[in-house]
């Protein structure tokens, strides 16, 4: 009786670590924002190339929701998750493939012709960029764009993995030469989606 | 125990109540759900004579065979087999009832299944249903691609006619239900699902999606309006004319702001440059009697409050908030509402 | 009421082999269990099959000659697991010792191959739904080959190192009851894997 | 025979020596160490009874959320993550195993056997248990809750429209619970069909050990489906496969298929070992043995096969053929057949017995009232024309509710008001008692009655919210009152329970002249359960005994040792010595625990995990060293 006391006592006290320790990751990897925050939406951030500031510093990032702090959207997999569904909702798909890359260049290696920052990329969606990258200023609202930022990272591999998505339910993009391995796959049973999503 | 049969008479006095309403299946405004109903009444009926049966010879045992002791004093006391055979010649009966009863109730049932499910006629009236997460997108299909029409969250039916509908989904399983008129069917991605539902009077009934499908499952419903043949036809001549142009020029930069900004991404009006397939369509919005998927009235001000900020009505839905000026607003609101 | 001894168990065995023992019993719920997990298994494979028009879909059928000579190595493995199980039951040690460590190569060659087995699926998991099964039913397998191999290994560890009781003979008995369980199951998937792409 | 009959010391020597060779210890590492099928089952109950009140809460949430239209207390996202984590709990943590659990406890007791077969199994199940669920919970409280459905229908619970981890925390948590099921129900069945007490026939064997025996052997058949299932799900989701990705070849119905072919057997799998506990009840309280004992025993294997034929009634709004419906349909409708003759049994024992009414039999009585108005849904819901109505409204809410509430909850608290003086040896409060049977039964049909009509005007199950305009909100009220009403009850259960653990009056070891085995040894029973294990000549041992009892000598009495016996007859066959308590099932649950949340996160997990699993399990087999 008395050690099942202390069993009971010791799951709570173990329940509580895990929530300390792993809190902080799973609330902001599962979160499900549903409302960006209107002063992020409304006014996007100035896309800056540098942390130096001339002044006062800018106000500190809000660590629970997107906006300020667009590294939120890498950790959030919901936001991946979305910016995945935006990638063929805003017809990107169109030019640059499910990442292996078409008319556009290809997303999922590391050749970054405007630079690998979220901010860089937020840029490039917003600003449009030569050859043929038009701009959607205006069109998509900035909490998307973010999440399609993140997601184009997320191509590359530069995301954590727990919250990168997985597979999609439609036809798969994949390198032909994947179909037909001549030798058990070096990783086991690791996939390449596991690694190096697409 | 008198507590409890008065809480159940109670809860039945209150089931009597409620037969009528939009979304109802003991309403029933169609052959099928009439058929169903029928079935309905008559399981209730001999399912709720069995129970009070059963729970009336509990009762007649507890009231004639109890003793007031302590089961220890009985204990061990010789077990009276006296009435083994009677006992056992009663319990054949109720067995042979029960069976008789659910032979009849799987006849039944088979019967009615085959009324219920006879395929749709060729020549039916036929139209595609494709559920998103979480809006009803409605196509009634036309041989000549100029006469598709395209709307979302409200279908039309004419009275009197078998209505063929195609069920698909393209992201997750929802189910189709209109109680009024019929019972419902999945839209299961990568299949299609074909079946029929026929109104015998004029109404409005609400359907909802009853497969769980996410966060605003709750708020995923439509409207069937049943009307008359003549009506039905020049409704749908008007959907299949493009959106008329705007007529002044409040409008007119009311379907600019809609065309070049972000409104176009997801959302069609035909008859203009929009063409986005993502959202729901909107060349005839303004004659629909809701918004969102049946959440909201199609109202000024609702229509205002939703695109503004939908996420505070439908937490979840794939509409993001769009932020206009005042007077943005108000000429892409007087736009909207040209969409007749 | 005056306790009286009615039946007296003192001379009974202390162990026995076959459905006399409880091991053989629970070893037959973990068979039973794990068989329905196949079944299961070859249901959702002939339920893909029926989902897909080409089968396979759009990539050449798995090569033959590793499933072959892997198959064979598993249906000989059946002579040494069968002297074991008979050894065991005679209690003759020596015999044990030998037969085990026979059935025990047999299985270790088999799991070599395995790994070539894999390779020679021609498909990936990731590719499709038929390579998703494909993989799964030979996984499936192996994991049953993997935990038999590390018990026929424990198990032959122990008969050389002791203690050797009668109940460790019935562990080997077992064992090797298990084992024909391991053959039996890869025979209709088996099947599936290498011929279920050329024939339905 | 005068010579065979043993003295009072004789009993005294024994018992003194079997304490020696049974006793589990002191301190933590024996408390972990503990495999005694007693310490087990208990730990069993008490865990599943913990998931059965942190599910609770969250039913009362949902209760509070639904009780007005477009209540905003609990948004979308919270509710589906409660709702789901509510019913995974319920089906798989708590329902299943408290019915193991008491089966563990019970079942060696009443075959009159020292201990359950396989007890360092048993031992590990309970903690594959425990582990499973705090995964769940635990999650819940990091955000990381399942979140689509018990059900977990794909694509909604796939890759693509369940980003993060919730939906592997729910896979991975059918796992241990199924695991822990099937290792249990191993230990049952080789109980069961081995270790009865000699003279045991199958045809003498109480009805909750053969209830225990067909759940068990549908266990063993029916879980593998589920466990299938997962796996495709989480391969789905870690590593790309493909099995319901209908773009790809797979197929989301394949999931459904094989969800509810585990789905439905599960049902009776929870609510076939209550119908065994309702026999014992009946039978104690109507003082006369059960009338029908053979049709009872072909009913509960009549259900058990039919179970396994009616998966795809789950479906029939899906693109099933009619064919297949149709006769699905028919084998729904049999099934009401068997549970049909069990009602009619019980009815003919009541009619006939003497009725001494104390809280377990009202238990029973309240089982009948509310399971049979679950089972005639049943037989509605059997009809495809309708089911295609009330399919997933609240009508099946109220449906189900009733089958497991009225089937398997009231019934379960029969149980523990009945063989809760066994185990504890203290009897708990009657009046409390018969307070408790009248807020529970009263707040249950308050609770789901009205959510028949609910269904029929048209609410949709598994949503977070309504419309105030549908007027589907005075039902609602009325529901969230009767779910508080059946929370105060499980109070009330547990403030009886507490209290009698002090002040409770001493049970003794028959409190109730009941005639099974299990009540032939003390309150609690020692250790090693019978100091002479009985030998048995009746169904009703306790009750046709004279002056005579006879018993088993010649075993050990400084060993664990046991009696095995045949399967058919239970004539004695061999002996066998029992292990030790050990803490390896411990720590192969520990590593087996790790090893499935590990691969929540990563396929490496599962390689590198086992390495642990290994060389506990090696732990675990290793004979102890002193052994010859």
């Amino acid at each position: 009786m008395r050690a099942g006391i202390f069993a009971a006592f010791v799951i709570l006290v173990g329940a509580a670590v895990l929530l300390l320790v792993f809190g902080p990751i799973t609330y902001v990897r599962e979160a499900r924002e549903f409302r960006p925050d209107p002063v992020a939406a409304t006014a996007p951030p100035e896309i800056r190339m540098t942390d130096l500031q001339p002044g006062l510093p800018l106000p500190g990032p809000n660590p629970n929701t997107g906006g300020e702090n667009p590294s939120w959207y890498e950790r959030n997999a919901v936001a991946l998750s979305e910016g995945q569904r935006l990638f063929s909702a805003m017809n990107c798909v169109g030019c640059h493939s499910h990442g292996g890359g078409g008319m556009g260049p290809p997303l999922m290696d590391d050749k970054w012709i405007y630079g690998s920052d979220i901010k860089n990329i937020y840029a490039t969606i917003v600003e449009g960029r030569p050859n043929g990258m038009p701009s959607f200023r205006g069109k998509i609202p900035p909490e998307q764009v973010w999440q399609i930022a993140a997601y184009v990272r997320s191509m590359a591999g530069l995301t954590p993995k727990q919250a990168s998505p997985s597979r999609p339910d439609h036809l798969q993009a994949k390198a032909p030469e994947a179909s037909y391995p001549e030798q058990p796959p070096a990783g086991g049973l690791i996939p390449p989606s596991a690694t190096a999503p697409q | 125990m008198s507590a409890k049969p008065r809480a159940a008479l109670a809860a039945l006095a209150l089931s009597l109540g409620g037969c009528e309403g939009p979304q109802n299946m003991l309403d029933s405004s169609g052959p099928q759900a009439d058929t169903i109903e029928g079935l309905w009444w008559v399981m209730l009926t001999v399912t709720s004579a069995v129970w009070f049966l059963v729970v009336a010879a509990m009762l007649v045992a507890i009231w004639r065979r109890r003793v007031r002791a302590e089961a220890l004093e009985l204990s061990g006391e010789p077990k009276p087999h006296r009435r083994e055979r009677s006992l056992g010649i009663a319990v054949a009966a109720s067995v042979g009832l029960t069976v008789a009863i659910l032979f009849a109730f799987t006849i039944y049932s088979f019967v009615l299944e085959r009324r219920v499910f006879a395929a749709p006629p060729k020549d039916a009236l036929e139209i595609q249903v494709t559920g998103h997460q979480w809006w009803w997108q409605v196509r009634y299909v036309h041989k000549d691609p100029s006469k598709i029409v395209e709307t979302a969250n409200e279908i039309h039916i004419p009275v009197g006619q078998k209505v063929t509908v195609r069920l698909s989904s393209p992201d997750v399983i929802h189910s189709f239900w209109v109680p009024n008129l019929h019972g419902k069917r999945d839209l299961i991605p990568g299949q299609e699902a074909i079946f029929w539902i026929e109104a015998d009077r004029p109404g409005s009934y609400r359907g909802q999606c009853a497969e769980f499908c996410g966060w605003q499952h709750a708020h995923m419903s439509f409207w069937v309006h049943a009307e008359e043949p003549e009506a039905f036809q020049a409704w749908l001549e008007q959907q299949r004319r493009p959106a008329p142009e705007p007529p002044d020029d409040l409008t007119r930069r009311g379907r600019d702001i809609f065309v070049t900004g972000p409104c176009a991404m997801c959302h069609a009006i035909s008859g203009t440059t929009a063409s986005a397939r993502f959202g729901p369509d909107l060349t005839h919005l303004a004659s629909r009697t809701t918004i969102a998927a049946g959440t909201l009235p199609n109202t000024r001000g609702h229509l205002a409050a939703w695109i503004a900020d939908p996420q505070s009505y439908k937490p979840g839905n794939r509409m993001p908030p769009t932020f206009l000026p005042p007077a943005d607003m108000q000429a892409l609101l007087a736009y909207l509402e040209t969409l007749r | 009421m005056r306790p009286v001894a009615a039946v007296d168990v003192s001379r009974l065995p202390d162990h026995a082999f076959g459905h006399r023992s409880i091991l053989w019993w629970g070893t037959l719920g973990f068979i039973a269990t794990e068989g329905m997990a196949f079944a299961i298994a070859i249901a959702a494979y002939l339920y893909l099959r029926t989902r897909i028009p080409e089968w396979p879909p759009g990539v050449p059928p798995p090569d033959l000659a590793i499933g072959i000579a892997n198959m064979a190595i598993l249906i000989l493995s059946a002579v040494p697991n069968y002297l074991t199980k008979r050894a065991s039951e005679k209690e003759d040690l020596r015999q044990v010792r030998i037969w085990i460590l026979v059935t025990l190569a047999f299985a270790i060659a088999f799991l070599v191959l395995r790994w070539f087995e894999f390779a020679s699926l021609n498909v990936r998991w990731d590719l499709n739904a038929y390579g998703s099964i494909q993989w799964t039913l030979l996984g499936l397998h192996t994991v049953h080959l993997l935990t038999d191999v590390g018990d026929t290994a424990v198990l032959a560890v122990l008969m050389f190192t002791g203690p050797i009781t009668g109940r460790r003979f019935v562990d080997v008995s077992e064992n090797s009851f298990y084992w024909y369980f391991v053959i039996a199951s890869w025979l209709p998937i088996y099947a599936l894997i290498y011929w279920g792409p050329r024939v339905l | 025979m005068s010579d065979d009959v043993l003295r009072p010391m004789e009993e005294r020597e024994a018992a003194a020596k079997l304490t020696g060779a049974w006793h589990e210890g002191e301190g933590i590492l024996a408390w972990l160490s503990a495999t005694g099928h007693k310490t087990t089952g208990r730990r069993f109950v008490l865990t599943s009874f913990g998931f059965f009140i942190a599910a609770g809460v969250l039913a009362v949430l949902m209760r509070l959320q639904l009780a007005v239209p477009e209540n905003d207390l609990i948004g979308p996202d919270l509710y589906n993550q409660i709702f789901s984590v509510h019913g995974t709990a319920m089906m798989f943590l708590f329902a299943v195993p408290v019915m193991q659990g008491v089966a563990i406890y019970l079942v060696p007791l009443m075959v009159g056997a020292r201990e359950i077969a396989f007890p360092r199994l048993a031992a590990f199940a309970l903690w594959m248990l425990l582990f499973g669920g705090l995964l769940l919970f635990v999650s819940l409280l990091l955000d990381m809750g399942a979140e689509a459905g018990w059900f977990a229908y794909v694509p909604l619970s796939g890759p693509e429209y369940s980003p993060g981890k919730r939906s592997d925390v729910y896979a991975q948590t059918i796992t241990f619970s199924e695991i822990s099921a099937i290792a249990a129900a191993v230990c049952l069945i080789t109980t069961i069909l081995k270790m009865r007490a000699p003279g045991m026939s199958l045809n003498r064997m109480p009805l909750f050990v053969w209830a225990s025996l067909v759940t068990a052997f549908m266990i063993l058949f029916a879980m593998p489906s589920v466990m299938m299932a997962s796996t495709f799900l989480i391969m789905d989701r870690l590593i790309g496969t493909h099995f319901f990705n209908p773009a790809e070849g797979g197929d989301p119905l394949l999931w459904q298929h094989l969800f509810w072919f585990f789905g439905h057997p599960e049902v009776y799998i929870i609510f076939i070992p209550a119908l065994g506990m309702v026999s014992h009840i009946v039978e104690a309280f109507a003082r006369r043995p059960v009338f029908g004992y053979v049709p009872m025993v072909l009913s509960l294997a009549a259900t058990a096969f039919l179970g396994f034929g009616l998966w795809v009634h789950h479906m029939f709004a899906s693109n099933v053929p009619q064919l297949g419906a149709s006769f699905f349909t028919a084998a729904s409708m049999m099934i009401a057949i068997p549970s049909g003759i069990q009602i009619f049994c019980w009815l003919a024992t009541l009619w006939d017995g003497r009725l001494v009414i104390r809280t377990p039999l009202l238990f029973v009585f309240g089982f009948i009232f509310t399971f049979v108005i679950g089972g005639m849904t049943g037989v509605m819901l059997a009809a495809v024309p309708l089911d295609l109505q009330v399919h997933d409204t609240y009508f099946v809410v109220a449906h189900f509710h009733y089958v497991l509430i009225g089937g398997a909850v009231l019934p379960l608290f029969g149980a523990l008001y009945y063989w809760i003086p066994k185990v504890t040896g203290r009897m708990l409060d009657e009046r409390l008692g018969q307070l408790n049977f009248w807020l529970m039964a009263i707040g249950v049909n308050l609770t789901f009655f009205p959510m028949h009509q609910l269904g029929l005007e048209g609410m949709t199950r598994r949503v977070y919210t309504y419309p105030p305009e549908m007027g589907w909100d005075r039902l609602n009220l009325i529901a969230t009152v009767g779910g508080v009403l059946v929370a105060l009850s499980v109070l009330l259960f547990l403030f009886n329970l507490l209290r009698s653990l002090s002040v409770g009056r001493l049970a003794g070891p028959d409190p109730w002249g009941s005639p099974g085995l299990e009540w032939a040894t003390s309150s609690p029973p020692p250790e090693f359960n019978f100091a002479l294990p009985p030998v048995v000549t009746g169904r009703s041992p306790l009750w046709e005994a004279g002056e005579e009892w006879p018993v088993v000598t010649g075993l050990k009495l400084d060993q664990r040792e046991v009696l095995i016996t045949s399967v058919l007859d239970a004539e004695p066959d061999h002996r066998t010595e029992f292990p030790e308590p050990s803490i390896w099932p411990f720590l192969a649950a520990i590593a087996v625990g790790l090893t499935f949340i590990g691969s929540i996160f990563t396929p490496w997990a599962v390689v590198a995990g086992s390495v642990p699993v290994a060389i506990t399990l090696i732990g675990w087999f290793w004979p102890k060293p002193g052994e010859e």
